[in-house]
């Protein structure tokens, strides 16, 4: 053990009751499978999955059931055999509590066969093709965004030079990275050699904060690579998010705008490690996870490894769960989870805890009252930004204004809103900015290449004229040329309406061979 | 600024749009001046004068107007009638020119005459163009008027005091209708001019309310302004 | 009155304002104004959705017409933001949308069904920004990355095959919208901060 | 380009026109009004006048008997207690040609600054009348020492030094004669010690003064 | 489980709210009042009460008038601490009607017409005082004189009959005089320690009673420090600003010097004014660099008006133009988002 | 030196032009409604001012007073200022003036500021030198910009405030400048 290396101190921060010795009680659990699974399809961006099973379909576990359309696109697979009930819209763990795309599996215990992928030798196999493993697997983001994993390794092939395994935890209540820590840290071990194998990065920091002891030391003794260095620090929310982190451990601050892989850094989560040792070393697809079940509505929590696509309820049941003491059901921890309406909703690949708070843990909030200005929330805030003046701008609708004070720098972290003693939803204030400057964007770049759409089309238009323009002038002539023939002969009215006639029916072929064309039916009146 | 319509109605100019209420126009004399119905009155006659002259005027230089010259001309007919205006208060009545010191001066520079002089005179015929100066000078004076009574009658209790300075025969025209034993100074100095507008402005918009509540929207089609953009309609 | 009380004033004046009015003369001249400059300012903040609600054919018009005095309050697919914008970039004060033009709405795309198409080319014709691929007697598509969702295909029709359907699923569509306004502590009303409720 | 040109002359054409002509109204007006300017100018000051020193003490015009007081005007015995800060006008009352009473600049230094005063002396030592013609006291407190807010300043009418013995120039507070304001001392304090000593000083230089006329300036 | 209410996170809270800040600041309050009314007797409590009571009812009333939750509204305590600090402010010889519109002033123009509670742009009380003193400067300016030099302070009755503006038996003349500051102001050509000698007014380092009351307010303030319920900025900047100024135009007590930083700092206003009204956060500055501006800046500014201008005390004018300018200093010194270049 | 000192002091805080001697109100509500905009129109606004009383004075003192010609001040000073406003406007016109048949705003409201032809005849009220009138006028153009850049980031935060229905807009505006001008009471006697 060399001396403790350096440590940078990221602004603001926050300390809340931890609440995790609950959940840590015992070893992780697995849970018998339930009787029905309802797995999300979801994809980035929301866009529509290629569903490529049909209803009433036998599936096998670890089958393909939907991937992606582009190079983003996650891949999803069946967790257990079965047999699929439907494939439509079902309330998942979301912030708009909006239905998504779910495939819901009948399953069937006997069965328990998986089809996994032949293991691959990382220190052998070039950089595609484990990146095509990863996405085979159909792993994303276990950290929170969820963002596919492949997409990002993609992205990091340029130039990686420091890999950074996220082990924070920095949220109250979850438990999940801890727990897997502790038992399989000889995994996430691998999946780090594995990374800095895939990127070429030359060292790899494990950070993780001083509040998890077994699990530093369960890291501690599964290292066994000279590149790779576990980083304590100390606790302090939210010491986990990635810029903090990687300053905290680096002393380079990502500049605004810019993700880590611009700036020579590849940071993942541990869960995330962990699937990409087992998917690379083992070939398993992602299809379970560690998933935190706690609060004071549980008798008895703890972490349960989990199928995707387990009812919530399902796990809750398992723990003890006591509806009538519960006051918020909240998926993810207590500072940036979303709040669930009710339990019948399944596990993700995002979820990573689940409280069943009683009301003193977590009250309903306070009504909100006016900011007096008190500048906690400044403090606090992780990216120094000033969060009551974004809030007085969002709340005024001056979005630009709150742009230009840097919302779009907002971890979202919800700091400032839990110091903020009047109560504002804060972060929701600037959720809804961000989304209205987001949607002002697009209608920005809609507007410039509309516009050069419709001046091209006035363009092709006015050619057009022109074109059909000339065409008229030839014809006037012409005719004009008749009717001077005609005036020399000494017209009579007969011919006057002979000729007429006659410029009718030279329009109506004309129109007929100028197929598409629409400007003739004026050339009538000339 | 310039949104001082030329179509202005009776009520529009006296109330609706009062272009010192609403538009806060020719505020610095309406705060200034207006510590006394004598003073408020004084400037409010002087300013309507040189209104109703410099639209008169104007009106009938319009042709001649274009973008470079109408500045210059707009402030050479007004600083010509506001220093004549100023000559003969002088002979009326010293005293209350050297109570308005500088404003009558000052009435050359007034915001609302520049709008005005600038949007209706220089559009309108010479007869409407002297009514619009005349209704836009009245409106004015009126807020001048109220404004001053008002202020004189918080801060001393009275109205109508040293009008003789104005009028020679209304020397016995003020009024005590309550004396306090500590007069509401704050009322008379600028802090309180400031104030007792804002408060003026929001009863005029608690009326504006109210008056306009029973009023009906308008029923109108939606859309029924559109063009089309391609092909025929 | 002696004639020279009268004439030394009179030629004071005169020099002034022949100095000043050349001056400001010259400067007219040096400076004319161009106005292009401010119609492509303004035009840029208008959506270019191309749709004529405004009274205008096209943004661009409407953009001229507001250089020339028009009201602000006139363009539905921008709404209350480009009002605003307008506003700031003219120094004017902000209306609400006038409603006679329409009302703001959620962004559409035009869609064609394509089995009912008869291929009359009508639509491609309406279009604006050439959004409709297809030639006459063959069904017709929307490029749906372009369009701006002017609706000016629909009315041409003449099987009114063309439906404007919502440019994004309500999924992609829905954020958090802005906690009560009422403040302060006015009591929550629960449908105001439960979520499910597009903005 | 000559099309410029011919803008630009018309532009200086018409604004020369325009002010042809605003000079003649305006050179007319001044004319006409200058007589008229003149008299309401000298009303006032007459009016002012009166006030310190009443019409019935004198048949001259005081405006054709003033003089000028500074702070450096020679020959007076102890000009620094007038406080004067600037040179201003004092006026020699005459009836039968005899000197009958003067008025005298004075100042004072009150609560926010100078406070600006003329005094009216008869012949006999009696002081006619005071008046404040300027001064930064604040509204409510100090400012009663002025004629518009309360009569105050009339309390010196016809003291003189017999009268009212050295003694009794103080404000009440200070075991003088004269009231103070509620919650204001300052001022009153100030104005009667400048009174006091206008008087010492009317009577230092009664001599010069009672025989003014020799130092009169035309009108 | 149905009604459960969905919100954006965090779910979570500390735990603090702004009627907890209020009551702490009003128990700071504590020490320098009791000083007050040991000095000055139970015209100060007079105040305290009928400010309180007014800015309630008041605030109450426009509540109501607005359709805005009352009750939820009043227990956030600001309404009874504006009427505390303005009661601690003016002179215990205050007459009702001249309390009424003061708090009217504060709690209505000052507070309630730019929306209540935190909207406000000016310091209420501040602007209650200022208006009060520009209004009734007769009555603002009739201090008495502390215990100790007079031979004794007004009875509690005596105090009631001031309240009501009745007539007392000796005259309220007898209570009353100027207050050491506005003495000092007059102290003409005496050198400093002259002026210490010729009036019974001035004790050890300041006023006499003024001292123990300014003692008690640093007092209460070092306990809101404590309790990190204001940050040390804006006091000692504007401790700081107000001593440097002082002691640079002291003039080693000579006739022309302006007074000595110590006789500042326990004079008039000084400390209730670094501790309770410079930190009110609505109305001031918030970045660090923008509360140490802020504070200097009223520093200064009360030390240029006690020294030149036409006011003994500056505290609310000089606390009145800094909420002018905060918003200003707000917007100059943002501080440096983490990611983005200086 | 010093008298110059403080009659650039007096003119900027202790008799402010805007608040306490109520010249320029108009302009000052009209170009504080964003600070960005106040910031630029303050300094337009100085530049004329201090220009325009320059020119006036000279004009004044070498034109006018030597052949008794002062009645005609207020037409020259006038006259001055439109040729100073207009000349900088049509020169350095960023933004092309908004309704072609009418003055641009930003021309009024530099126009319409009485503060700028205030100064140019109380330079002569008040006898200044030419030294005094630079000071003056100095000092007033500081005390002007400095009201209407604070006023206008005041306005900014009341942008976002809770007022009552009838007093959004002007009403609060000027409630907000009348506490400002309380404020400035406050500094009398300085100077
Ligand atoms: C090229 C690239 C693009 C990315 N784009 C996104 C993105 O659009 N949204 C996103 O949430 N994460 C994106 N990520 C992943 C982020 O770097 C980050 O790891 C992820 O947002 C997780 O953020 P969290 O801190 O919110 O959990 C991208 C990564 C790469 C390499
Ligand atoms: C406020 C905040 C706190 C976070 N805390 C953690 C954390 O404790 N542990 C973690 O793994 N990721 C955390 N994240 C997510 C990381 O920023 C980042 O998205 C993640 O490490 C990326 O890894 P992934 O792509 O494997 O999910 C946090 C994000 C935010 C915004
Ligand atoms: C703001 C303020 C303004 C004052 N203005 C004056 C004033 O103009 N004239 C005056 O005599 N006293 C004024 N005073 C009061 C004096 O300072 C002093 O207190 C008063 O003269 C009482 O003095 P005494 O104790 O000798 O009676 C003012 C006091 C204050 C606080
Ligand atoms: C530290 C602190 C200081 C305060 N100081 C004042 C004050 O000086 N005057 C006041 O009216 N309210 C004060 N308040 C109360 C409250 O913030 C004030 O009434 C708001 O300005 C009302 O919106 C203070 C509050 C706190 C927390
Ligand atoms: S913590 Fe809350 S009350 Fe305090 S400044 Fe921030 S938003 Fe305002
Ligand atoms: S939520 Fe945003 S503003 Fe608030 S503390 Fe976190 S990063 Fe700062
Ligand atoms: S209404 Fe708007 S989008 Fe439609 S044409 Fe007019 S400006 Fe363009
Ligand atoms: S396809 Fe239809 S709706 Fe879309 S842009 Fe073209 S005409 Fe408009
Ligand atoms: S779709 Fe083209 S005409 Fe109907």
């Amino acid at each position: 053990m060399s001396a403790s290396p350096r440590l940078w101190n990221f602004p603001g921060g926050i300390a809340p009751l931890a609440h995790k010795a609950e959940s840590l009680r015992g070893p992780i659990r697995r849970t018998t499978l339930p009787p029905q699974l309802i797995v999300p399809l979801t994809q980035p961006g929301h866009v529509a999955p290629n569903v490529l099973v049909q209803t009433g379909e036998r599936v096998r576990k670890g089958q393909i059931l939907a991937c992606g359309d582009d190079a983003t696109g996650v891949t999803v697979h069946a967790p257990a055999a079965g047999v699929i009930n439907a494939i439509g819209e079902q309330s998942v763990a979301n912030m708009s509590a909006l239905p998504e795309l779910c495939v819901i599996i009948d399953t069937d215990a006997a069965e328990t066969t998986w089809d996994k992928l032949p293991p691959l030798d990382y220190r052998t196999a070039d950089a595609d093709t484990l990146i095509a493993r990863i996405a085979d697997c159909g792993i994303s983001g276990l950290g929170g965004a969820g963002f596919p994993t492949h997409a990002k390794l993609r992205a990091a092939l340029r130039k990686i030079d420091i890999v950074i395994v996220n082990a924070a935890e920095c949220e109250p209540w979850i438990t999940a990275d801890e727990a897997l820590l502790r038992e399989r840290a000889a995994d996430v071990v691998a999946g780090s050699k594995i990374l800095l194998q895939l990127t070429g990065a030359l060292r790899c920091l494990i950070g993780i904060e001083d509040s998890k002891p077994q699990a530093v030391a369960a890291l501690q003794a599964a290292v066994d690579d000279p590149r790779l260095k576990v980083v304590v620090f100390p606790a302090r929310y939210p010491s986990g998010a990635e810029a903090q982190l990687i300053y905290t451990l680096t002393g380079k601050e990502m500049p605004s705008g810019t993700r880590p892989v611009h700036n020579g850094i590849l940071c993942h989560n541990v869960g995330t490690v962990y699937a990409i040792a087992r998917a690379v070393l083992h070939g398993e697809a992602l299809l379970s996870r560690i998933v935190t079940i706690t609060g004071g509505a549980v008798s008895d929590a703890a972490n349960y490894e989990a199928s995707i696509g387990t009812p919530i309820s399902f796990l809750l049941q398992q723990s003890g769960f006591d509806e009538r003491s519960l006051s918020q059901l909240v998926c993810g921890g207590s500072l940036m989870g979303i709040a669930l309406p009710h339990a019948q909703l399944p596990v993700a690949k995002t979820t990573n805890c689940v409280i069943a708070a009683t009301r003193s843990e977590l009250p309903p909030p306070q009504p909100e009252q006016a900011c007096i200005r008190c500048g906690d929330c400044a403090d606090v805030c992780p990216v120094q930004l000033v969060p009551q003046q974004l809030y007085w701008f969002a709340r005024s609708q001056q979005f630009d204004q709150a742009r230009a004070n840097h919302l779009n720098d907002c971890i979202e972290c919800g700091a400032c809103a839990w110091v903020c003693p009047s109560h504002i939803p804060l972060v929701q204030y600037y959720r809804a900015a961000k989304a209205e400057l987001a949607e002002q964007d697009t209608k920005q770049q809609h507007a410039v290449h509309w516009r050069q759409r419709f001046e091209a089309h006035q363009h092709r238009m006015a050619l057009e004229q022109a074109q059909a323009e000339q065409r008229r002038a030839e014809r006037a002539a012409l005719a004009a040329q008749k009717q001077e023939q005609a005036v020399k002969a000494g017209p009579s009215p007969q011919d006057i309406v002979a000729a007429a006639l006659a410029r009718v029916q030279a329009k109506k072929a004309a129109q007929a061979a100028a197929k598409p064309s629409s400007d003739d039916d004026n050339g009538a009146s000339s | 600024m310039s949104n001082s319509l030329p179509h202005d109605t009776t009520s529009g100019v006296l109330w609706r749009r009062n272009p010192a209420l609403v538009q806060l126009l020719g505020l610095s004399p309406l705060l200034a001046v207006t510590t006394s119905v004598v003073t408020a009155l004084g400037l409010g006659l002087a300013t309507l004068a040189v209104f109703t002259a410099a639209s008169v005027t104007i009106s009938l230089l319009h042709r001649r107007l274009n973008d470079a010259l109408r500045l210059p001309l707009i402030l050479l007919v007004n600083a010509t009638f506001a220093t004549c205006i100023g000559l003969m208060l002088q002979v009326w009545s010293l005293h209350l020119y050297q109570a308005l010191g500088l404003y009558v001066p000052l009435i050359a520079a007034n915001s609302l005459l520049l709008v005005h002089v600038d949007s209706i005179a220089s559009e309108r015929p010479l007869l409407t163009a002297t009514a619009a100066g005349l209704l836009t000078g009245f409106g004015y004076l009126l807020v001048l008027l109220v404004f001053g009574a008002l202020r004189e009658l918080l801060g001393t209790g009275a109205v109508f005091a040293n009008m003789e300075q104005l009028l020679p025969f209304a020397a016995s025209w003020k009024l005590q209708i309550f004396t306090a034993e500590s007069p509401f100074l704050l009322v008379l100095l600028p802090p309180g001019a400031f104030l007792l507008l804002g408060f003026l402005v929001a009863l005029k918009n608690v009326i504006d309310r109210q008056l306009a509540r029973p009023v009906a929207n308008e029923t109108s089609m939606p859309g029924g302004k559109r063009v089309r953009v391609t092909g025929k309609i | 009155m002696t004639m020279t009380a009268l004439l030394i004033p009179v030629v004071v004046l005169l020099m002034l304002a022949l100095v000043v009015g050349a001056l400001l003369g010259v400067a007219a001249n040096k400076a004319h104004t161009e106005d292009t400059a401010l119609v492509a300012r303004i035009d840029a903040l208008l959506p270019q959705t191309q749709c004529g609600q405004c009274g205008n054919p096209g943004c661009k018009p409407y953009a001229q017409a507001i250089a020339a005095g028009a009201p602000i309050n006139r363009c539905p697919p921008g709404g209350a933001a480009t009002i605003a914008a307008l506003a700031r970039l003219l120094g004017v004060q902000t209306l609400p949308l006038d409603p006679t033009h329409g009302s703001e709405s959620i962004r559409k795309v035009a869609f064609i069904r394509e089995a009912e198409c008869i291929g009359c080319t009508k639509c491609i014709q309406a279009c604006p920004v050439d959004a409709i691929l297809g030639s006459a007697k063959h069904m017709h598509t929307v490029i749906e990355s372009e369009c701006t969702g002017c609706d000016l295909c629909v009315e041409p029709c003449p099987v009114d095959c063309i439906d404007m359907l919502p440019a994004q699923s309500a999924l992609q569509r829905w954020h958090w919208p802005l906690p009560n306004q009422r403040m302060p502590g006015i009591a929550l009303i629960a449908s105001d901060r439960t979520h499910g409720a597009p903005a | 380009m000559s099309n410029a040109n011919n803008t630009l002359l018309r532009y200086c054409l018409t604004l020369a026109g325009v002010a042809v002509i605003a000079a003649i109204l305006v050179a007319v007006v001044h004319r006409a009004t200058q007589q008229g300017i003149a008299d309401q100018q000298q009303d006032n000051e007459r009016q002012a006048l009166n006030q310190v020193l009443p019409a019935t003490l004198h048949d001259n015009d005081l405006l054709t008997t003033r003089f000028t007081l500074g702070p450096d005007t020679q020959g007076y015995e102890q000009l620094p207690l007038l406080g004067l800060s600037a040179g201003r006008k004092g006026y020699i009352a005459l009836r039968n040609d005899a000197v009958s009473g003067i008025v005298l600049p004075l100042e004072a230094t009150g609560y926010g600054g100078p406070i600006v005063l003329l005094i009216g002396i008869a012949a006999d030592g009696k002081i006619t009348g005071v008046r404040v013609q300027q001064h930064a006291e604040t509204p409510g407190l100090g400012d009663s020492i002025d004629i518009h807010v309360s009569p105050w300043i009339t309390v010196f009418d016809h003291r003189n030094l017999d009268d009212t013995p050295e003694p009794l120039w103080h404000v009440k507070q200070d075991g003088g004669d004269f009231d103070q304001f509620t919650g204001a001392t300052i001022t009153p304090r100030a104005v009667v010690g400048a009174v006091y000593n206008a008087l010492q000083f009317f009577e230092l230089n009664k001599d010069k003064l009672l025989k003014q006329p020799a130092n009169k300036e035309p009108r | 489980m149905n009604d459960v209410m969905l919100t954006s996170s965090p779910h979570s809270h500390q735990g603090t709210s702004v009627g907890q800040i209020m009551r702490q600041l009003l128990l700071a309050c504590v020490p320098g009042a009791a000083a007050l009314w040991f000095c000055f007797g139970w015209g100060v409590v007079i105040n305290i009460a009928w400010f309180s009571a007014l800015a309630l009812l008041l605030e109450a009333s426009i509540l109501k008038l607005r359709k805005r939750p009352v009750l939820a509204t009043l227990r956030d305590c600001s309404a009874v601490l504006t009427a505390v600090l303005l009661a601690l402010s003016v002179p215990p010889t205050l007459p009702w009607w001249a309390g009424l519109t003061g708090i009217a002033f504060a709690i209505v123009v000052g507070k309630q017409l730019y929306g209540g509670l935190g909207f406000n742009p000016f310091n209420p009380a501040m602007a209650g005082y200022a208006a009060l003193l520009i209004a009734f400067p007769v009555q603002m300016t009739r201090w008495l004189l502390p215990d100790g030099v007079t031979p004794a302070l007004p009875s509690l009755a005596d105090s009631l009959s001031i309240f009501l503006d009745r007539e007392l038996l000796q005259g309220i003349d007898a209570y009353t005089g100027a207050t050491p500051l506005d003495k000092f102001r007059q102290h003409g050509e005496q050198l400093v320690s002259e002026f210490w000698q010729s009036t019974p007014l001035m004790g050890q380092w300041s006023g006499r009673g003024w001292e123990w009351i300014n003692a008690g307010f640093l007092f209460g303030g070092l306990y809101l420090l404590y309790k990190r319920i204001i940050s040390w900025h804006i006091p000692v900047a504007f401790i700081a600003a107000l001593a440097l100024l002082a002691a640079l135009f002291y003039d080693g007590g000579n006739a022309h010097s302006h007074g000595s930083p110590l006789m500042h700092l326990f004079a008039g206003g000084t400390m209730l004014g670094a501790f309770f009204i410079t930190t009110d956060p609505v109305t001031a500055a918030t970045t660090l660099r923008g509360k140490v501006i802020y504070g200097a800046l009223i520093g200064g500014v009360v030390f240029l008006i006690r020294a030149f201008g036409n006011y003994p005390d500056g505290i609310a004018f000089a606390v009145l133009l800094g909420n002018a300018a905060a918003p200003l200093i707000d917007a100059l010194t943002r501080p440096r988002t983490f990611g983005h270049p200086q | 030196m010093s008298h110059l000192l403080l009659l650039l002091i007096g003119a900027a805080l202790a008799n402010n032009v805007a608040l306490t001697q109520l010249l320029g109100v108009g302009p000052l509500f009209a170009a504080s409604t964003q600070l960005a905009t106040s910031i630029r129109f303050a300094v337009a606004t100085s530049c004329l001012l201090i220009a325009s009383s320059l020119c006036n004075w000279l004009l004044g003192h070498l034109l006018l007073a030597p052949f008794g010609l002062e009645f005609l001040r207020l037409i020259v000073y006038a006259l001055v200022i439109a040729l100073i406003v207009g000349g900088t406007a049509l020169v350095m016109q960023r933004k092309a003036s908004l309704l072609q048949h009418r003055l641009s705003p930003t021309l009024l409201l530099l126009t319409a500021n009485s503060a700028v032809l205030g100064v140019a005849l109380l330079d002569d009220d008040k006898a200044h030198d030419f030294f005094d009138s630079l000071f003056y006028s100095t000092g007033t153009a500081l005390g002007f910009s400095l009201v209407l850049v604070v006023l206008a980031a005041l306005r900014e935060r009341l942008a976002a405030s809770d007022v009552p229905v009838p007093f959004r807009g002007s009403a609060i505006a000027l409630i907000t400048a009348g506490l400002l001008s309380l404020a400035f009471m406050g500094l009398a006697g300085l100077a």
